[in-house]
């Protein structure tokens, strides 16, 4: 006969850390709370002018917590309650995506292995300040190397609860 | 009890001594020693049973090669693992092995007697018979094959362990950690470049562990690959396969050579890596030579009997036969001798043997039998001795000794290369396949490479011997059973490609993949049909390189972690307050919400109540939710839904009908213009991804002239539906800024404003048929609102209500859900949802096929409502219709139940369903044939409650 | 996994953060109703399906989220080129 | 043909099995055949034996590029069931399961069916009303199908996880208890033999290069490696491969080829007594007679002829088995292995003629073509011998893509809300 014990945990009963989880040389905490926008324009100029801020230009770069995600896609991340002109009647998207997301941050020398358990990108060659959207295993999400040792990472609201657990074991598996 | 420790030599740690057990009886070894190598320096020759004709077997080889020593390990509950290679297990303290595959036990064991009846079991037997009386194939001979078949026990109960995973990046991956591919990481290395050196043994070194003269060499290696940043060293790592441009699967293993108390994390480790190039060093493996008696305890590999003795310290005899056609046989025998392991006789087929070899057998006073083959092995559990006759030919004469070690020549461990799709090419010289052409960054080193040093020899199948073929007893792959004879008849029997003879013999189809078979096979075939090797080809490599673990495969994607469970905001208020869930797409949604001891109908029917009578509230977080900006973004929503859009006025709400491009409903939702420039649309909970992905395709690829943008805000808005008469009643105090009176917010009429001090868009939109609100606020704020509301509500009596209560309502009005009661192949026109397509628009997806010539055709299926005779009866969603009930089966069905609730609201059973020509049969009766009895119902339009909607404009 | 470069990113990007969109340069009508149903047909089904060069079509949807195309060698999957979305068939 | 039996199979046994004969011999090209059939699969040599057997058509060739049975044939996962949910299915996979029944005296070759029940799990609410809906529509077809509880799946196939603590907990199944597995090489070499022993030349390693059309723009014959060959039918039951064919006669299908991965762990006492499959967690499985676990995986997401799929798919695939199974995370996976599947756009099979007269099709199976052998092979055999179609293939058309009347399966298993 075959038998299957119980198990303390199931999907279902994860929940979202709030304290902080520390590893061997590396820590998952939530980031401040941030406003998020996404932003559309095929000519960056009319959109800086809309918002009154500079945009980078190359894809992966980041000024001020403005990412260009896209050809025409920029992801802000900014202080929380900053407000954005929404750029009415131009041919340009502003949309308030603030709640959409949470902010995690994952620094310590150990970071990037742990990011590294299930995101295929090469990380190490990434540079400070840089970032982007890509996934980890199954989950989409944007990483941004803050500092060298020092990686926010934006998740949408009903994933976060899986990324905090799977970037748990990850770290619990790296000590 | 043949094999004995050596006085001193190899690797092992003899201060410290290893107790383990293997099948119940205590033994012990020293730290570094394998459990092959451990239990043959006591002496054990006896390891396990082949699978057809359980043989008894003892250790051919001291690696992953190894098919006969199969052992299953069991580290506690849950952590039993069928089917290792003795060879390849590290002793550690309470190791706790046992053989399989035998009955009673591994020496006595009844179910050889299959081994006497051999001869009615050749190759492809059971395709010949137990076909008679029909029934007993299932009934009698397969649980009786199927019960005798299979190596060990597969675990039975949950794996307590867990698994890592991880990605990886390095300029150079070097597999195989033997001489060459050391040699090659260091190279690498002093490039400044990431290096990954991986190998699969408990350290690194292949074949120069087996060589005391390359230890210093070794160790300093090792010291000076450890010293360098830019290197990783992982040892107990099998790279499992070769995928597209060079990213190459390892697995690790983290703990199973530990002692169970002393094993903390995980088990296993995959390592997912993408190399610059990649350098395969990954060896050769020896050949095993074919002949009478090859299977004997006792008998085999040539390097394996070296690497035992240099590497580990045991003897694997007292004396012992080298059957040689390669020169590396007479090394090693001279390597064996100079350790202290007695040989006493090195026979090889070849007449010219290189006189330095042969002077050095002689003065380690070794006899030597060129031209000689090994005719026979005597013995059954245990070698006792050989025959050996010139050329194979006649009686020929015994040669006393307990073992005997085969030195066949070697094959390139080419796996990886052919992973890669990597072409092979037949070396005659070597007698194997080498690596020829690659399109990826991707080079061999070393053995694998066909450069190597171990001399030279012959490439030959069955050995010569008295016997023919078909009398042959000589075993090819060890583990299936498959003689030399099998390939033999195979042959015989029309099948000559080489995949043909492997699936009919099973020839290299056991749990080591042919490492030691596929070549002799391929000889003897190439021998039986006087074709060269290459005309009959070699079989192709597929991952994994070994074994590996499922647990590895899957890394942390395990119970909890297994996939997403998506959740709103508001599901942990439901959680508190009963809900029992339904999985919807990746979401989990509350069905309902049960008081006291209410069952599912008992529940719906009071949330049905509470709606219609007063008011529920209900979590709508989960529908998708995109917002469309920009210039062109009523153009564009014209284009891609079936209704006019350009005419919406901002304020104003639309249900949107979206079909793929073959015409069949795929998605619908409410959407609102919130400003010219600016939509905020809703699809399906599961659609949301999906309709997100088409609208881009045709925004970016199709008409990416349009001024237009797409935002995912699925997350961005918790979505909490107010319905019922006293949904106005149970907001207004909560909201500010939105004058929530009929004539200033009409139904389908959107407003932005606040709630609880928090902004909203808030929509007047019913599902259900009664008033109601739908209220879009930040999701971190969606919980603190439904608070809100739910506090307000309570003062009415308000119900929180699930999806199944949403279900019955909404059918109730004659709403459709789309996938319930459309399924893929349903037109607009079909679901009774034509006044949706705008008829004078000239073009939006899916148009022109609705003019196809099966879609116009009459006698589709439309969608209908159904009313059972009996009131009280509520159909099965599902169920098949049919007009005339008393034709035989098969009946012609003409349409199906897509949905049916009771309705409390209006004491009866309603449906819905799809039946062909349906809105030509209003007032029919229909039948709906179940098990044990059949139902009638009358065809009706689909709406059963509030026909002029008087309620939801109220 | 695939290592697909992307001509937005100009940068090779995993598999996995591609969504595959089938073959390439099969433009939709710009007026859909003067197809006849067999024009149609081979608008919506009919694919070229080549053992060899294949002109397809990937998203970078977890990454710059663009379309683009791709000349891909289906024997050895090897990417022959990629390029941006509206540029000519190459 | 040598009978076989276990009679006969003593007998040989005396003399060391020297007087079997081969199973089918190599033959030479013939300057013309009255039917040809391309693909040497399970279905190709089907079709010639049943054109043989059943039509009175005997010289017949089956032209096939490498070794008989060697694409998706002897690269499938071997799950026979008829338990589709519309009508057209249900007759088409029905007729092959009735014939299967039988298969292995009627061939004098036993490919081992086994009728071991194949469950199929329902997870969500969507899964039940859709299990449902074809238990209900197979029962009025007059094919099994009955629904399990969870309990009842439990029961059936121990291993099984019930609790509600799995990421999709079992609410039920569907059990097809006709449905099983059959040992998919002796199909094709039981189907070959047999077809020898009628007259078919089987001719491997004999890739086609041409078709030849007349002046009237009928099939005239085959050009192949070995030359030309004439016949005025040809049918093409080529698979992944069958786009390029139809090429060579000038036309074009609505078929795309994709990878898709199988793969087996070591072999173990019997512990999995059925098949099982689960579209939610996207897995299916069962245990051969052999003792291994025999697992398909998923497609690849572009076309390929590459016969290799990525790794991520095994991944997933096996988090999967053992999400549902979670007994078996320590089984080691053993083989994986790739073949080449052709697809149609509603992911059901074109069977029947094509606009080239003479030139007839047995394609776009998808992943599901091995349970439909016996019957694919008789009635592209019925439709090459009457020139047109049996009454069960005639819904399998080619004009449905122009019309719009497709056999969508999957389509109706659709989830969304």
């Amino acid at each position: 006969m075959v038998d299957i014990a119980e198990i303390a945990v199931s999907a279902a009963e994860l929940k979202l850390g709030t304290e902080p989880v520390q590893g061997s040389g590396v820590r998952l905490s939530h980031a401040d709370a941030r406003a998020r926008y996404s932003l559309r324009a095929r000519d960056a100029a009319v959109l800086e002018k809309a918002i009154s801020r500079k945009l980078p230009g190359k894809i992966g770069d980041q000024t001020d917590g403005v990412i260009c995600l896209g050809p025409d896609e920029w992801y802000a991340i900014l202080p929380e309650s900053t407000a954005l002109q929404r750029g009415e009647g131009l041919p340009v998207s502003v949309v308030d995506v603030s709640s959409r997301a949470l902010g995690f941050v994952l620094e310590g020398p150990g970071a990037l292995a742990v990011l590294s358990s299930g995101c295929p990108l090469d990380l190490a060659r990434m540079g400070v300040g840089r970032a982007t959207r890509t996934v980890f295993e199954t989950v989409e999400i944007v990483i941004w190397r803050e500092a060298e040792d020092r990686w926010h990472i934006e998740v949408w609201r009903s994933f976060a609860t899986w990324l905090w657990h799977a970037l748990a074991a990850a770290m619990h598996a790296s000590k | 009890m043949s094999g004995f420790r050596l006085a001193d030599g190899g690797r092992i740690d003899r201060r410290t001594k290893r107790t383990f057990s293997f099948d119940g009886k205590a033994q012990w070894g020293y730290a570094g020693d394998s459990l092959a190598s451990a239990l043959l320096a006591q002496g054990q020759m006896l390891f396990g049973r082949s699978f057809k004709y359980h043989r008894p077997r003892g250790i051919l080889g001291a690696g992953v090669e190894e098919p006969n020593a199969l052992v299953t390990v069991d580290r506690g509950p849950g952590r039993m693992t069928p089917n290792l290679r003795a060879p390849s297990v590290p002793v550690h303290d309470g190791l706790t092995a046992t053989s399989q595959n035998r009955f009673p036990s591994l020496k006595t064991d009844l179910i050889a007697v299959n081994n006497v009846f051999s001869a009615f079991f050749p190759a492809g037997f059971y395709n010949k018979t137990f076909m008679w009386p029909r029934a007993a194939w299932e009934k009698v001979y397969e649980p009786i094959i199927r019960r005798l078949a299979g190596l060990g026990d597969s675990p039975t109960t949950r794996d307590p362990d867990h698994y890592d995973a991880t990605y990886a990046h390095c300029e150079t991956l070097i597999v195989g950690a033997g001489p060459a591919g050391i040699a090659a990481a260091l190279d690498a290395a002093a490039g400044g470049g990431r290096v990954f050196l991986i190998d699969e043994q408990e350290e690194i070194g292949g074949g120069a562990l087996s060589d005391p003269a390359q230890w210093a060499w070794l160790a300093e290696a090792t010291a000076k690959l450890a010293a360098m940043d830019n290197v990783t060293v992982l040892s107990r790592t099998t790279a499992i396969g070769h995928y597209h441009q060079n990213f190459v699967v390892a697995a690790e293993r983290l703990t199973d050579h530990l002692p169970v108390g002393e094993a903390h994390g995980p088990r296993e480790k995959l390592w997912r890596i993408r190399a610059g190039e990649v350098v395969l060093a990954m060896g050769a493996i020896e050949r095993p030579l074919v002949f009478e008696g090859n299977d004997v305890p006792g008998v085999m590999l040539a390097s394996a009997a070296r690497t035992f003795a240099l590497r580990y310290g045991v003897a694997v005899g007292r004396k012992i036969v080298v059957m040689a056609v390669h020169d590396s046989g007479w090394r090693d025998a001279l390597a064996l001798q100079a350790a202290g392991v007695p040989i006493t006789a090195i026979v090889d087929l070849r007449r010219d043997i290189d006189p330095a070899l042969a002077d050095a057998a002689r003065d380690a006073r070794i006899a030597c039998y060129p031209g000689y083959a090994i005719t026979s092995v005597s013995g059954s559990l245990a070698v006792k001795g050989a025959t050996i006759a010139l050329a194979g030919v006649g009686k020929g004469q015994k040669l006393d000794c307990d073992a005997v070690l085969m030195a066949g020549g070697w094959t390139p461990t080419v796996h990886l290369w052919s992973h890669a799709k990597g072409s092979l090419r037949w070396d005659e010289s070597w007698g194997a396949f080498l690596p020829d052409k690659t399109h990826e960054n991707l080079r061999c080193v070393g053995a694998c490479a066909g450069a190597w040093d171990f001399g030279s020899g012959l490439s030959v199948g069955l050995l010569p011997a008295p016997k023919p073929l078909h009398e042959s007893k000589a075993f090819v792959d060890f583990q299936n059973d498959v003689k030399a004879r099998d390939i033999g008849l195979a042959v015989q029997e029309g099948f000559r490609s080489i995949e043909h003879i492997k699936r009919y013999t099973t020839n290299g189809m056991a749990t080591d993949q042919g490492k030691t078979s596929n070549l002799n096979g391929l000889q003897i075939a190439s021998d039986v049909l006087s074709r060269p090797v290459t005309e009959i080809g070699l079989t192709t490599f597929r991952p994994p390189y070994t074994p590996q673990s499922f647990g590895a495969m899957l890394g942390h994607h395990k119970e909890a972690l297994f996939q997403p469970l998506r959740k709103s905001g508001i599901d942990d208020w439901a959680q508190a307050h009963g809900a029992v869930y339904e999985n919807v797409a990746q979401w989990r949604r509350a069905r309902f919400f049960p008081q006291g001891s209410e069952d599912m109908d008992a529940a719906v029917a009071r949330e049905c109540r509470m709606v219609r009578s007063s008011v529920g509230v209900f979590d709508a977080s989960t529908l998708g939710k995109i917002e469309v900006v920009g210039p062109d973004a009523a153009e564009f929503l014209n284009r891609m839904y079936t209704n006019p859009w350009k005419s919406l006025e901002p304020g104003r709400c639309r249900y949107g009908l979206l079909l793929g491009e073959h015409g069949f409903i795929i998605d619908d939702g409410v959407s609102a213009r919130l400003a010219p420039d600016r939509f905020h649309l809703t699809t399906t909970t599961g659609g949301a991804a999906r309709v997100l992905g088409m609208m881009e395709d045709y925004l970016q690829t199709e008409w990416s002239d349009l001024d237009v943008w797409l935002t995912s805000t699925t997350e961005q808005w918790a979505v909490i539906a107010v319905q019922g008469p006293r949904a106005r009643d149970v907001i207004a105090p909560l909201v500010e800024g939105i004058d929530l009176s009929p004539e200033a917010f009409p139904h389908m009429a959107v407003r932005e404003g606040t709630i609880c001090g928090v902004e909203t868009r808030l929509f007047r939109v019913s599902f259900t048929g009664e008033l109601g609100f739908e209220v879009n606020v930040p999701a971190e704020h969606g919980r603190k609102v439904w608070e809100a509301i739910w506090a307000e509500g309570e003062k009415h009596g308000a119900a929180a209500y699930g999806t199944e209560t949403m279900h019955v309502l909404r059918a109730e009005k004659g709403f459709i859900i789309v996938g319930q009661d459309t399924d893929g192949t349903v037109t607009p026109d079909d679901a009774g949802l034509g006044w949706a397509v705008g008829k004078k628009k000239p073009d939006f997806v899916g148009k022109r096929s609705l003019a196809r010539p099966d879609i116009v055709a009459p006698g589709r299926k439309q969608l209908v409502g159904l009313l059972t005779d009996d009131a009280q009866d509520v159909l099965e969603e599902g169920a098949q219709i049919v007009a005339d009930p008393n034709q035989p089966v098969p009946m012609t069905m003409i349409g199906h139940v897509t949905s049916s609730y009771y309705s409390t609201t209006l004491g009866r059973s309603i449906a819905m369903a799809l039946v062909a020509g349906g809105r030509d049969r209003m007032g029919e009766t229909l039948y709906i044939p179940m098990p044990g009895k059949t139902i009638s119902a009358k065809v009706l339009a689909p709406m059963f409650y509030d026909a002029e909607g008087s309620r939801l404009n109220g | 996994m695939l290592l697909i470069h992307c001509p937005y990113c100009e940068e090779a990007r995993p598999e996995v953060e591609f969504v595959y969109g089938g073959e390439a340069h099969i433009a939709r009508p710009l007026d859909p109703s003067t197809y006849s149903d067999g024009e149609w047909e081979e608008f919506l089904y009919i694919r070229s399906n080549p053992r060899g060069r294949h002109h397809e079509r990937w998203r970078h949807t977890h990454g710059c989220g663009r379309f683009f195309n791709a000349v891909r060698d289906t024997v050895t999957d090897v990417f022959e080129t990629t390029y941006k979305a509206g540029e000519a068939r190459k | 043909m040598k009978r076989f039996s276990g009679f006969n199979l003593i007998g040989e046994a005396f003399r060391s099995h020297q007087g079997w004969p081969e199973h089918w011999p190599d033959k030479a090209p013939k300057a013309s055949y009255d039917a040809i059939i391309v693909g040497a699969g399970g279905h190709g040599l089907g079709a010639a034996y049943y054109l043989a057997k059943k039509y009175g058509i005997t010289n017949v060739a089956v032209i096939e590029k490498g070794w008989l049975g060697g694409g998706n044939t002897g690269r499938n996962t071997t799950i026979i069931r008829s338990n589709y949910l519309y009508d057209e299915s249900a007759h088409l996979y029905d007729h092959a399961v009735k014939l299967w029944d039988g298969l292995s005296q009627e061939l004098n070759y036993n490919i081992m069916y086994s009728k071991r029940g194949v469950l199929m799990l329902a997870h969500n609410v969507h899964d039940v009303q859709s299990f449902k809906r074809h238990i209900h529509a197979n029962r009025l077809n007059g094919v099994d199908n009955e629904w399990l509880t969870p309990e009842e799946c439990k029961a059936y196939c121990p291993p099984l996880d019930i609790s509600p603590r799995t990421r999709h907990p079992v609410l039920g199944g569907a059990l097809q208890r006709r449905g099983g597995t059959a040992r998919h090489d002796s199909v094709a070499w039981g189907y070959a033999r047999a077809a020898s022993a009628l007259g078919v030349d089987i001719i491997q390693n004999c890739a086609v290069t041409g078709i030849r059309r007349g002046a009237d723009g009928a099939i005239e014959g085959v050009e192949t490696e070995r030359g030309f060959i004439a016949s005025r039918r040809v049918g093409v039951s080529a698979a992944g491969s069958t786009s390029l064919v139809m090429k060579m006669a000038g036309l074009d299908f609505p078929l795309e080829s994709y990878p898709l991965q199988a793969l087996v762990s070591e072999p173990v006492k019997p512990i999995f007594p059925c098949v099982v499959m689960s579209n939610t967690v996207h897995a299916y499985m069962s245990q051969s007679d052999k003792g291994e676990l025999v697992i398909g995986a998923g497609t690849d997401q572009y076309t390929s002829y590459s016969q290799r799929g990525a790794f991520h798919i095994v991944e997933h695939t096996l988090a999967a088995i053992c999400e549902i199974f979670p007994i078996f995370t320590r089984m080691r996976m053993l083989r994986t292995w790739g073949g080449i599947v052709d697809v149609t756009p509603d992911r059901s099979p074109i069977l029947g003629k094509t606009p080239v007269k003479g030139l007839y099709v047995n394609c776009g199976w998808g992943t599901g073509g091995f349970k439909a052998t016996p019957g694919a092979g008789d009635l592209l055999a019925y439709t090459i011998a009457h020139d047109e179609p049996h009454k069960i293939n005639a819904p399998y058309n080619l004009d449905r893509f122009r019309n719009g009347r497709l056999i969508d399966e999957a389509a109706a298993a659709a989830v969304a809300h």
